[in-house]
């Protein structure tokens, strides 16, 4: 076979094979540039699959060489593809400019673990993102939360602990109703693949356990995805994490638990459920809204700026999964898309958090007074980073903001009120980000302040290099959109 | 005739091993204190295995099976004392006594 | 009818013994409870015809899981503080969750019907495929280790993950064997002193390190596999260490080879799969390691479950080093 | 009778799940909680090895010689086989953390270290 | 015949478990633990006989090792308790 | 150079212009030279447009497509062609001035300043030239964020409430209103291009037009009309070169352009006139131009007057737009170039005298005319354009307004025109008359005319005021060519 045709399981392989690796390098210099070099591997992986996908081809890969439904394949769709970007992306971005970041706060002889947990998180998420196997989404998912369990409580003080272990009993919990969910699947239909399920469930529809096992699957994934309510393991453990980590899960982990929902909802159970899409956007549209409304209120209070951009991703989870409760072919292109153009932004601005945080004492608002006079370049990343959170156009967060208002106003009424929510939030962002730059720039810098300088090389070219990507993308978003767009009629494709 | 034998040899002792153990167990419930459930669940229970997994053996023949039968057994009765050995030690040191005695004066060194 | 009256039997007993977990405000009696929760659990799998299922849930959960319960409760407070808050909140939550679950049952088949769709689509083809394409008697290892060895290899990872995690968050245990020794004789942790355990152990273990490896490589035949085989294995040197202390099970298996362990266990899996893609074929495809796809099934399944086997006997090895090292 | 029979394993998952569940959210105490956890877990292996289960069926190892034998499905056995050791990792993980949080701050009661993060 | 050893094992465990929760020590709780082992052991022997699939005799036997494992990981918590205890109450 | 060329070049130039600024930040005379030269160059080049737009060519150039047929592109038309031309044109001339006022007021952050007005014209262009209501948004933001800078200059804390105001108010309802108005045009529509004759005509009608039309105008903060004017008078802590800008050259115009170029190139004059429910907008607007005179009226600071003075003499714009005759719609733009030249006269002369004399507040002005001749002389001729005394520009726009008016027999429009002319006087003529007719208060400083560029630059812009009642013939004729089209 030509290695093009591994190349999906080199996807996952490759990182999760590095990982036992680098647990054996135990010099901190060669661990990082291992793990730095699987990582970029991978995203060049992903973004020869983003390519074969753009052009139309299907990505189907047979583990162990054994036919769908009875071994575990793997099956790469443009939701799926994307995804893989942001995670390999966000990974790769995080580790090149990380180390110096990470150096500071992990000691030196734990720092080879570190990293074979963040390769495992990266193998974990993109297992995810690549499989067509129910039940191999909980392997990997499990993968992915413990290595992320690790990678959070290593943080530097000790809230870090406590909020890992909120996480790790709700991550649990999570996973266990996604189980629960699938085996009631598996009970109905004798099968745990995708397609194979859609298929099966045509003859059981309807029946209770199929109708409970949606609602555990939802719930489940809702649970991993930081769905508001279920979202309160997400700010502390945003907020505890080593800078890095937060940069790198934040910008991708919530995601992939949306992919898989998605993918569930609209793969599996679209057709085989009589009115499952009423129950699905008037089970998700008012969390969605109420998630919009609440995080945003909350970061516009908060001090800390690790914790306020937390509660805004509570928020801005809540635009992707609004954008999924439209189901409509618009409003999923922009949930897509918003999954893309935010893991960019905020990407960005926890990488700028990281950078500041390496220059100063502490990444409250007022520890970051009057530091964009030192640190200049930083300051306008993360300025940049902002916009596009905000949604001012020109930057990537604005195509998102207006594909979700657009797909609101072709709901009628009820698309009214999710335009005022948005809008409404928008209006927060407006403030929560003008308080981050107005502290950063407009305040008087302190004595500590003003010893500061611009951060190291690597973190600041990727920093400026994701800045860069948020105004590119905004001025020219084709590539996102056109696989968001495919998304979505891949995902609707069954919709009948 | 020599196997019908055998078979309610073992009938006898499935039997009887299970009365042990049946005995045993009430014993662990209803004994008094805790040296003298140690003693019935220790007592009862070695012999009820015996003759339950003796009984089992007799059913099986010249087999793998005996042979694990006969490790389980083995195994059993090796460490099932040492348990109560070390349960009784460490309650003991922990100063729990047998009702109405007391601790011998060079007890602990 | 004999399986549902014990299943009925072991049940009601097992959801005794959870209420007493949950109730105990002692939690070592909780842990002792959790042990017994284990043991009725696996009796019922066996019951249900889960063999290798029942073998694992008695290895990992009565034995491996409160060897560790017992580290940490031994650095943490015993006792539970009593407290009533949330418990409306918790009690209606639960119980909605469970009435919805309840709701559920009666739509699913009852136990053991053979109509079941369960039973209909793809598990008839393993069970009538396996002896053709893989040929080992037990079907559970040829699914496990080769239809869907691809969720085999993420398993141990998740169980490379714990032990990168424990030893990430306690430390790596070669700090014990660093100290004096009089310093450890000192604390008298383990029981050397006891004649009689020690005597036995010392007894039992060889046998048990062998009744491991026969798990191991039995593992097609019977119940078993490697990950059986890594918790007995681990379980007869945590015995090693009980009776003669944790610096000499650390001089037996230095921390060094557990750490190599942990990954070569996971690396040899994986190299597995490299290896058949190098030769012409899907990750984990083992038909192309060997002339006779049969064979070259055998041969995948063999080297694979060692693999398992020793990350896993790392693993727990480790974690329980690095607990027992934090105690000091 | 026997019909309700056949459903008392389901009924038992869903009672383990809520004993577990509840442990988990309502009692303060860290390993408390994961132990309500395992349950928890617990509770959801019982779910999968009960569809395994065909009647007059027993173990999926194919007997030689044994022709008309009628096996068990191995497929939820596998699922189950994971499930644990996931089960057992994140047990190991919890109780670690559990550990470091009893060393950082004296004590392993959720309301309690809560209030000590506020006090900070 | 088996099925009658087979129950009297299952009711020996109930009553075994009665002393697990009811107590009073941890001692008491400790015996019970073991007492329930070892008869799960037995109970796997005599199923093991009634299903016909004497092959699974290795669960019986791993049970009972795993059990005595156990049964030594709870006295070595004992002795580092103690341990701690004492020094404790001496360096108060 | 072709005309496109042309426009990306007036876009870019000013940019361009700011990088050098920074660059020679150190040395103040070759920063001020850079900036002079910027400003000189891209008036010339703006105005080298004009010819061909007054024969009709609509030069236009795309830059990137974004997605779903919209794209960010610039063309020019007749009304962004004299918004360009005056903004470009007036940068110069407070360019001169802001030398006087910064050097002469020791302010801190100058280089800052100039950077970021530069930013502030290159966001004004592109408003002006915005091909597509997208565009346009996007220029509209930058113009937003780059004068908060400038008007938060002082950086105290009084100032930064005030510039947080005017930031919250401009950036909230252009993101809480406008961007929800423009998505639901372009689900509507399906396209957001600023079309002759307008793009919603057919695709919506009855109330919701009325309620667009509304999200719209108060969208579009930067117009000013109640009750989102409060961001005006906070941002008169700024310096007043900024406030110069805001007033004349680029921010509020670059509000009531986007009105009028909406309810031109949008809803279509014709259209809307056809339906009621937009008919709302002449009397938000006229409540506007009432309501800011009376406040007006009251204030005791100079250039808190001033502002309120701008809110009305913006909803001229407004209304003259909304009133839908196309005389009136000339008169809009008209209004626009006069308004411009008298309001930056005025500013000019408030800073004048505020870096000569300090002087804030109107009690202290008693006398100050013979103080500052030609300063005065200036403001005298600026506030008599502003009632609409002829000969002055601000006569010929009201005049076209009224005659709009006439034309549909809007007597309310016709109503408030001569009562605000009233209330304009009233405020106006008392500080003109005390200024050189009543004795000073004791005590004053002893102070001349403000640093020489300063004066140089209000008597040019005095100078430009009277001289548009008599040479108005190009603009009329450019902005006629907008009538051309409506009919």
């Amino acid at each position: 076979m030509s290695l093009t045709a591994q190349l999906p399981a080199l996807q996952v392989v490759v990182p999760l094979l590095t990982a036992p690796l680098v647990v054996l390098l135990r010099t901190p210099g060669l661990s990082w540039a291992a793990a730095t070099a699987a990582s970029l591997t991978a995203f060049a992986i992903a973004v020869a699959l983003a390519g074969q996908v753009l052009a139309g081809e299907v990505i189907h890969y047979e583990m162990g060489g054994w036919p769908a439904p009875f071994g575990i394949s793997l099956n790469i769709d443009a939701l799926g593809s994307l995804v893989l970007l942001l995670v390999t992306g966000a990974s790769t971005l995080a580790l090149v400019g990380g180390r110096d970041s990470l150096a500071t706060e992990i000691e030196a002889g734990r720092r080879h673990l570190f990293y074979a947990a963040w390769l495992i998180v990266l193998a974990g998420l993109s297992g995810i993102a690549v499989t067509g196997d129910a039940f191999n989404v909980f392997v990997f998912m499990e993968i992915s939360s413990l290595a992320t369990y690790v990678l959070i409580a290593a943080g530097p003080d000790r809230r870090a602990l406590t909020a890992t272990f909120k996480y790790l009993i709700m991550g649990t919990i999570g996973a266990t109703f996604y189980l629960i969910g699938v085996g009631m699947v598996y009970m109905m239909t004798g099968t745990l693949n995708f397609a194979d399920m859609e298929v099966r469930l045509a003859e059981v529809t309807e029946l209770r356990p199929i109708v409970v096992a949606a609602g555990f699957i939802t719930v489940g994934l809702a649970l991993k995805a930081a769905m508001f309510p279920l979202h309160v393991w997400l700010p502390g453990a945003y907020t505890h994490a080593p800078h890095m980590v937060t940069a790198f899960v934040a910008a991708c982990s919530t995601k992939v638990a949306i992919y898989v929902l998605l993918r569930f909802d609209f793969f599996v159970f679209q057709n085989n459920l009589s009115q499952h899409d009423l129950h699905f956007a008037s089970f998700l549209l008012p969390l969605a809204l109420l998630g919009i409304l609440v995080g945003s209120a909350v970061a516009m209070v908060e001090s800390n700026l690790k914790r306020l951009l937390a509660h805004s991703s509570v928020a801005q989870i809540g635009y992707i999964l609004l954008g999924a409760s439209l189901i409509s072919e618009a409003g999923i292109t922009a949930a897509a898309a918003h999954m893309f153009n935010h893991a960019l932004a905020k990407g960005a601005m926890f990488l700028a958090v990281a950078a500041f945080a390496l220059r100063l004492s502490g990444v409250r608002l007022n520890d970051i007074a009057g530091v964009g006079r030192q640190m200049p370049l930083t300051f306008a990343a993360l300025a940049v980073a902002g916009a596009s959170l905000v949604g001012i156009p020109g930057t990537a967060g604005f195509v998102s903001k207006w594909l979700l208002l657009q797909a609101a106003f072709a709901q009628g009424t009820l698309g009214l009120v999710a335009v005022v929510v948005v809008v409404l939030s928008s209006l927060a962002a407006v403030v929560y980000v003008w308080r981050i730059i107005e502290a950063a720039y407009f305040c008087e810098p302190s004595a500590e302040v003003q010893a500061a300088r611009e951060a190291p090389l690597p973190i600041l070219a990727v920093l400026l290099l994701a800045a860069a990507a948020n105004i590119y993308f905004g001025l020219v978003p084709a590539f996102p959109l056109s696989l968001a767009e495919m998304s979505a009629t891949e995902l609707l494709g069954g919709l009948q | 005739m020599m196997a019908q034998a055998l078979d309610i040899l073992s009938w006898a002792m499935l039997l009887a091993g299970a009365t042990f153990v049946f005995i045993g167990g009430v014993g662990v419930l209803r004994m008094p204190d805790l040296y003298t459930r140690m003693h019935a669940a220790s007592l009862t229970d070695t012999l009820g295995t015996l003759l339950l997994l003796g009984g089992l053996m007799l059913q099986s023949g010249l087999s793998l099976a005996t042979f694990k039968l006969l490790a389980v057994a083995v195994f059993l009765l090796l460490t099932a004392p040492t348990a109560t050995y070390a349960l009784a030690n460490a309650a003991l040191l922990a100063g729990r006594l047998p009702k109405g005695t007391t601790l011998p004066e060079d007890f602990k060194q | 009818m004999i399986t549902v009256v014990f299943s009925v039997f072991l049940l009601t007993l097992l959801v005794i013994t959870a209420l007493g977990v949950v109730r105990a405000q002692n939690l070592f009696t909780a842990v002792m409870l959790t042990g017994i929760f284990s043991l009725l659990m696996a009796a019922n799998f066996f019951v249900l015809d889960a063999a290798d299922v029942a073998l694992t849930e008695a290895a990992v959960g009565a034995g491996i899981s409160t060897v560790l319960l017992l580290g940490a409760l031994g650095l943490t407070p015993r006792e539970e503080r009593a407290s009533g808050a949330k418990r409306w909140l918790a009690l209606v939550v639960t119980a909605l969750t469970t009435v919805v679950l309840l709701y559920a049952t009666f739509e699913q088949p009852r136990l053991g019907d053979p109509q079941a769709p369960v039973h209909q689509h793809v598990a008839p083809w393993y069970l009538e495929k396996t002896p053709e394409l893989v040929d080992i008697p037990n079907v559970v290892t040829a699914v496990l280790g080769s239809y869907r060895g691809y969720d085999t290899l993420g398993e141990v990872i998740v169980v490379l993950t714990a032990g990168i995690g424990v030893l990430f968050l306690l430390g790596l245990p070669g700090a014990v064997g660093d100290r004096p020794r009089d310093d450890i004789a000192k604390g008298r942790t383990y029981l050397s002193h006891h004649l009689v355990p020690q005597v036995v152990g010392r007894l039992v273990i060889p046998f048990i390190l062998l009744f491991a490896l026969y798990v191991q490589f039995h593992g097609e035949y019977g119940p078993g596999g490697g990950f059986q085989a890594g918790a007995i294995f681990a379980a007869a040197m945590i015995l090693y260490a009980l009776i003669e202390g944790e610096r000499e099970a650390l001089t037996v298996i230095s921390p060094k080879l557990l750490i190599w362990m942990m990954a070569g266990g996971a690396l040899l899996y994986g190299s597995v799969g490299l290896v058949t893609m190098a030769l012409g074929g899907n990750f984990l495809d083992y038909n192309v390691l060997h002339s006779n796809p049969v064979a070259g099934q055998q041969w995948g399944i063999i080297v694979i479950e060692l693999g398992v086997g020793i990350t896993v006997a790392g693993v727990l090895l480790a974690i329980y080093h690095a607990f027992a090292a934090r105690g000091h | 009778m026997m019909e309700l029979l056949g459903l008392y394993n389901y009924w038992v998952f869903a009672v383990l799940l809520m004993i577990g569940f509840y442990a988990v959210i309502a009692r303060p105490n860290m390993v408390k909680k994961l132990l309500g956890l395992s349950i928890f877990q617990a509770a959801v292996f019982l779910l999968y090895i009960t569809m395994d289960k065909v009647e007059g069926g027993t173990a999926p190892i194919i007997q030689k010689g044994v022709e008309d034998a009628i096996y068990s499905n191995p497929l939820p056995q596998v699922l189950i086989l994971t499930a644990i050791v996931v089960g057992i990792s994140t047990t190991a993980l919890g109780l670690a953390l559990v550990v470091r949080i009893h060393e950082a701050y004296g004590t392993i009661e959720e309301d309690e270290t809560q209030r000590a993060d506020l006090d900070e | 015949m088996y099925l009658a050893a087979a129950l009297a094992i299952l009711i020996t465990m109930v009553l075994a478990l009665i002393r697990a929760l009811s107590g009073p020590s941890v001692y008491d709780r400790v015996l019970a633990v073991n007492l329930f082992g070892t008869k799960t052991v037995l109970l796997l022997s005599v199923v093991s006989f009634l299903y016909g699939r004497t092959d699974f005799l290795d669960l019986a036997l791993a049970y009972a090792l795993i059990n005595f494992i156990g049964v030594l990981a709870v006295l070595q918590f004992f002795e580092s308790r103690e341990r701690s205890n004492t020094d404790e109450a001496q360096g108060q | 150079m072709s005309a496109q060329n042309t426009i990306l070049f007036a876009l870019l130039w000013p940019l361009l212009g700011a990088v050098g600024i920074a660059l020679a930040g150190r040395w103040p005379n070759l920063r001020e030279t850079v900036t002079l030269v910027t400003a000189s160059v891209l008036a010339l080049s703006v105005w080298s447009l004009a010819p061909g737009i007054m024969d009709g060519g609509r030069p236009g150039v795309v830059v990137a497509e974004v997605f779903g047929g919209l794209s960010i592109a610039f063309s020019v038309e007749p009304l962004g062609m004299l918004f360009a031309a005056l903004a470009s044109t007036l940068w110069i001339v407070n360019s001169v001035y802001s030398i006087g006022y910064m050097r002469g007021n020791n302010e801190k952050h100058q280089t800052r300043f100039y950077v970021c007005f530069a930013i502030a014209i290159a966001a004004a262009l592109g408003v002006a030239f915005a091909d597509n209501l997208l565009t346009l948004f996007l220029c509209y933001e930058i113009l937003t964020l780059s004068t908060y800078p400038l008007v938060s200059h002082k950086g105290d804390a009084a100032t930064i409430r005030s510039a947080r105001i005017y930031l919250g108010i401009l950036l909230g309802t252009s993101i809480g209103l406008l961007l929800p108005a423009i998505i639901w045009t372009y689900t509507v529509a399906g396209t957001l291009t600023f079309t002759p004759g307008g793009i919603l005509e057919g695709n919506l009608a009855g109330p919701a037009v009325g309620l667009l039309l509304g999200l719209y105008v108060f969208g579009i903060g930067k117009a000013a009309v109640m009750p989102v004017h409060k961001w005006l008078p906070s941002a008169m802590v700024a310096p007043t070169p900024v406030s110069a800008l805001l007033h004349a050259v680029a921010v509020v115009k670059a509000g009531v352009f986007t009105v009028t170029k909406v309810i031109i190139y949008i809803f279509g004059v014709e259209a809307l006139f056809a339906e009621p429910s937009g008919g709302w907008l002449v009397y938000a607007a006229a409540f506007t131009i009432i309501a800011a005179s009376v406040v007006a009226l009251r204030q005791q600071n100079l250039k808190r007057m001033l502002a309120y003075s701008t809110i009305g003499q913006l909803s001229y714009v407004i209304m003259a737009a909304a009133v839908l005759t196309p005389l009136s719609e000339v008169g809009a733009a008209v209004h626009i170039v006069a308004h411009a030249f008298g309001k930056i006269t005025l500013f000019f002369s408030a800073g004048a005298i505020y870096v000569a004399s300090k002087k804030t507040e109107l009690p202290q002005l008693h006398g100050i005319g013979r103080r500052m001749p030609w300063t005065m002389a200036a403001f005298t001729i600026a506030a008599l354009s502003m009632i609409g005394v002829p000969p002055t520009g601000g006569f010929v726009s009201k005049w076209f307004i009224l005659a709009g008016a006439f034309q549909t027999d809007n007597y309310l429009a016709i109503f408030t025109i001569i009562l605000s002319t009233v209330l304009n006087a009233a405020y106006f003529l008392p500080v003109i008359f005390a200024a050189w007719f009543s004795t000073e208060p004791a005590g004053g400083k002893d102070h001349g005319e403000a640093p020489w560029p300063a004066v140089l630059a209000l008597c040019v812009t005095a100078m430009a005021t009277l001289a548009f009642f008599f040479f108005n013939q190009p603009v009329l004729e450019l902005e006629s060519q907008l009538v051309g089209r409506l009919k």
